[in-house]
C-alpha cells in the first residue's frame, strides 16, 4: 500500500480525538495519527510501558536510554507527563481510563472480534498488550488495509484467526471506508472519495448496512 | 546496615532450576550486568519471567542465547526472532501471558492474594483451563497469582538499606517483581547513606531488596536498539 | 490545562444519592475544606467510603453529625462514638471491611479489576456470602471491586493538570479512591505550573483528577487531636 | 494490671525481635515492646497506614500533621523510612514481607484461632487492620493479660467471640506464661518468676502441653 493510504487512514483516526482525552497509539498507522491531529485539540499519549504524556521522537543524539515507548522506539514527553509501574500502567488501560486506542488488525468482524495477534504455523509473536488494551479502552479504533497483501478481506463475517478480544471493536478505518461496529452489525459511515460505494461492498466479506448517505473522506 | 555486595556473590547465591523474574520491557530496565554474570556462571534450566524476550543477545535474550532458559513467562517474543526458534524446535518452552496480566499476576505473587478477575482474554485462548464469572453482566477471567524464586531488577539510585528509586520508563515491571520473590537482587547506578532519599520519593521499600550490585552508568547503555515490533 | 476549581462549584457538582469516596486515615489525609463545604452544601443520602469514621466533628465525622450520612462503608469507627449511637438508633448504616480488603477493593474497582481472592477474613464473620477458594492447599476469599460517584482527595502539591504528590502518612487511601470514581476533587496545599514536577516524582497522574480545589496549609491543620483506639 | 506487669509482658516480646526484621505493633502494650528491644537488635517498624521505618514520637510541639502511626499518635521517621499508599501497605502485610505482628486479644483458642475485633451487644469498633495482619504476618504474637478483668480465662479450649482469624496465632506472652501455639496444641513453653506451673494452668480454660521443664521469664 502506498504511503499515501497510509497517511489517508492515520488522517481520518486523528479527526476522531478529542480534546484532552488520554489515547494510546500501536505501532505504524496508528502512531502516525498523532502527526495529524486537528489544531485546537491537546491528546495526551499513554504509553503501556508506563507512562502519560508522550512527546515526539528526540532530536538524533538526544535520545534518552530510559525512554522509549511500547514499539521500542525512543521518545520524549511533554509538560506534564508523568511515569508508573506496569501494574499501574495497565490499571489505567482495563479500568476505562484510556479513551481511545488504535490498534492495527489482522481480521475484525461483524460481531466487533478482533484478531490481531497471532497466525498459527508462522512465527509467534505474543499479543503484548493488545489484549488489555482491547478489553479496557474505551473505544477501539483498527487502523488497516481494506484487504491483505493477496487482496483478500480483513473486514470478515466471522473472523477465521484466533481473536485478541470478544466484540470490542468500535470503528474501523480503512483506506476505503470508516465503518462503525455496533451491537447490530457493521454499518459503512464514510467512503473514501476515490471509492464508490460498490467497490467497499466487494472489498468486504462482511455485511454492512447503510443507514445514511455514507460520508466522503479523503 | 549495607546491602551491597559483590556482583558475583549475589549472582552466585541462584541455583540451576530457579524460577527468576527479570526486569525490563524491550531490554530498557533491565539489569544487564546481573544478566551477563549469569550467563558467565551458567546456571541451567532456568524459568524466566520477563514482560518480553529481549532483543538477540541482549536483556533476556542473553539467556535465549545461552540455552540457561529453559522456560519463558512473557507477553512477547516478537522482537527476538532466537526465542522464536528455540521454542519451535523444543529446545524452551514459551508461556505467552497479556501484559497486564502478566504484571498483575507478580504484584498479586507479592501482595499474598490468590488471583484476581480480568476482563483481558476473555472468549480468547487465553481463557482455556481458566474460570470465567459474570459480574453485573461483565465477564471476567480468573487469573492466579506468580511468584518466584529470585529477582533481578535495575534502579536509578538506592541507599544502602535497597530503598530504590527508578527512573523514567525504566521503572516498568521492576518495582512488581520484587516482591513476588524469594531473593531479589537489584543493580543500581548509584548507591547513597540511609537517610539520603526523601521517604516521600522511594518507590520500592527496602525491605523488598536483598543484595544490591553498583554497576557504572556507563555499562547500562542499552545493549541493542533494534527498533519495531508491537510488545 | 488549569483544572483549578472554586470550592463552591467543585462540590456542587455532588448530588444527593452519591456514593463518595472520602481520603484519609483517623483525618490525616482527609480534605477536611471539601468536606466542610459538603456539610454547608447539604448533599443527603451519602454512601461514604472512608477508612475510618474520623473523629466526632472531623474528618467524615462531620457527615455522621450533620445526617447526611447514610451508609458508611469503612475497616473501623472506634475513634467516633457518634457514628456507633447513629449506626445503634438505625440513623445510619455501617459496612464493617477488613482494611486491607477495602484498599484493594478500591484498587481493583479503578483498575478494571473484578474481584480478587484474599486470606484476610476466611473463617470470620467476613465470609458470609462470599465464595471461598483453595489454591495450593491455602484459602482465599473472592472479594468484589468498590466503585465510587465522587472521590474527595488531599494532596500536598498539583500542577495545573491535576498530577498529584502526597505527603507522608497523609498519602494513604487518597491515590486508590480517584482512580474509582468519575468525578474526583482533590484539595492541595499548592498549584505549580505543568512541567514543574517531576515525572518520576507524581503518584498520581492528573488523568484522574477532575478539580483542583486550592486550601492554604493553615486550614489544613487536624480537626481533633483524639488519640487512642486501634483502626 | 499493674503498669509492672504490662511492662513484663512487653519485654519478654521484645526479646523475639531478630535483628533486621520488619515488625508491626498494635497500640498498647505490643507499642511497649518497642522500648525493650535487646541492645544490637535493629529492627524495622511498619505503620499499616502507610510507612516502614517508624521511630519514637516526637518532642512535643515538633509533630507534623501528616504522620502518625496507626494508632493516631504522632511519631517519627527513621532513617531509611519510606511512604507507600494503603494497597501496598497490605500488600506487605498481607505478602508475607512483616516478620512479627504484636496484637492485644480478647480470646486465643487451642487451634490458635484469634478473637480480638468485637464484643457483639457492646459498640463496635471494627476490625481496621487486625484480619489483614493476622492473615498475613509471618509470626502473630498476643499480647495479653492472661485473665479478663473479670478473671475470666482469655485462652480458651475454644474461642467464643467472633473471630479475627482461624489458626494463625504463633505465640501468646501474658503476666504469667508465654505459650506455643503449634498444631498439636498450644505448648507452655515459660513461666513468669512469680507464678508456679499451676498457677497457670488454673488461669487458663484451655490444655496446655508441658514438653520439657519450662524455662522462667520476668
Amino acid at each position: 500500500m502506498s504511503y499515501d493510504y497510509r497517511e489517508r487512514i492515520a488522517r481520518r483516526i486523528a479527526r476522531e480525538f478529542q480534546d484532552g482525552q488520554v489515547v494510546n497509539l500501536g505501532i505504524g498507522m496508528p502512531t502516525m495519527a498523532a502527526n495529524f491531529i486537528p489544531e485546537g485539540v491537546n491528546i495526551i499519549l499513554q504509553s503501556e510501558n508506563g507512562f502519560v504524556g508522550m512527546g515526539p521522537s528526540p532530536v538524533p543524539g538526544q535520545e534518552d536510554p530510559d525512554l522509549i515507548n511500547a514499539g521500542n522506539q525512543h521518545v520524549t514527553l511533554k509538560p506534564g507527563a508523568c511515569f508508573f509501574d506496569s501494574a499501574t500502567s495497565f490499571g489505567i488501560i482495563r479500568g476505562g481510563h484510556v479513551d481511545i486506542t488504535v490498534l492495527g488488525t489482522l481480521e475484525v468482524d461483524e460481531q466487533g472480534n478482533i484478531a490481531n495477534y497471532i497466525v498459527p504455523g508462522k512465527m509467534v509473536a505474543g499479543m503484548g498488550g493488545a489484549m488489555d488494551l482491547c478489553a479496557g479502552a474505551r473505544k477501539v479504533i483498527l487502523a488497516t488495509t481494506h484487504c491483505d497483501k493477496d487482496g483478500n478481506p480483513k473486514i470478515r463475517k466471522k473472523c477465521t484467526l484466533p481473536l485478541t478480544a470478544v466484540g470490542q471493536a468500535d470503528l474501523i478505518v480503512t483506506e476505503k471506508a470508516v465503518i462503525e461496529c455496533t451491537p447490530e452489525g457493521l454499518v459503512l459511515l464514510e467512503v473514501a472519495a476515490d471509492c464508490s460505494i460498490d467497490d467497499v461492498l466487494q472489498a468486504t466479506e462482511a455485511e454492512l448496512m447503510i443507514l445514511d448517505t455514507p460520508g466522503v473522506f479523503a | 546496615m549495607n546491602k551491597e555486595r559483590d556482583l558475583v556473590q549475589a549472582i552466585a547465591d541462584i541455583a540451576s532450576g530457579s524460577t527468576i523474574m527479570v526486569g525490563g520491557f524491550m531490554t530498557v530496565g533491565t539489569p544487564e550486568i546481573l544478566v551477563d554474570e549469569l550467563v558467565r556462571q551458567g546456571q541451567e534450566n532456568l524459568t524466566i519471567v520477563c514482560n518480553d524476550a529481549g532483543v538477540p543477545g541482549g536483556g533476556v535474550g542473553k539467556l535465549v542465547r545461552s540455552k540457561q532458559l529453559s522456560i519463558l513467562i512473557t507477553s512477547h517474543i516478537g522482537l527476538n526472532p532466537e526465542m522464536g526458534k528455540a521454542m519451535n524446535s523444543g529446545e524452551a518452552q514459551v508461556q505467552l501471558v497479556p501484559q497486564g496480566t502478566l504484571a498483575e499476576r507478580i504484584r498479586c505473587g507479592g501482595t499474598g492474594l490468590g488471583g484476581f478477575l480480568t476482563p483481558t482474554g476473555v472468549g480468547t485462548l487465553v481463557e482455556e483451563g481458566k474460570e470465567r464469572k459474570t459480574l453485573d453482566g461483565k465477564d471476567y477471567l480468573l487469573e492466579l497469582s506468580l511468584k518466584g524464586d529470585v529477582a533481578l531488577i535495575k534502579a536509578h539510585r538506592a541507599d544502602r538499606a535497597g530503598n530504590l528509586i527508578f527512573r523514567m520508563s525504566a521503572r516498568n515491571f521492576n518495582p512488581l517483581m520484587a516482591p513476588a520473590c524469594q531473593y531479589v537482587v537489584a543493580q543500581v547506578s548509584e548507591i547513597v547513606e540511609i537517610g539520603e532519599l526523601d521517604p516521600d520519593e522511594i518507590m520500592l521499600p527496602g525491605i523488598f531488596v536483598d543484595a544490591l550490585v553498583l554497576a557504572p552508568a556507563d555499562d547500562q547503555t542499552r545493549t541493542n536498539e533494534t527498533e519495531g515490533g508491537a510488545p
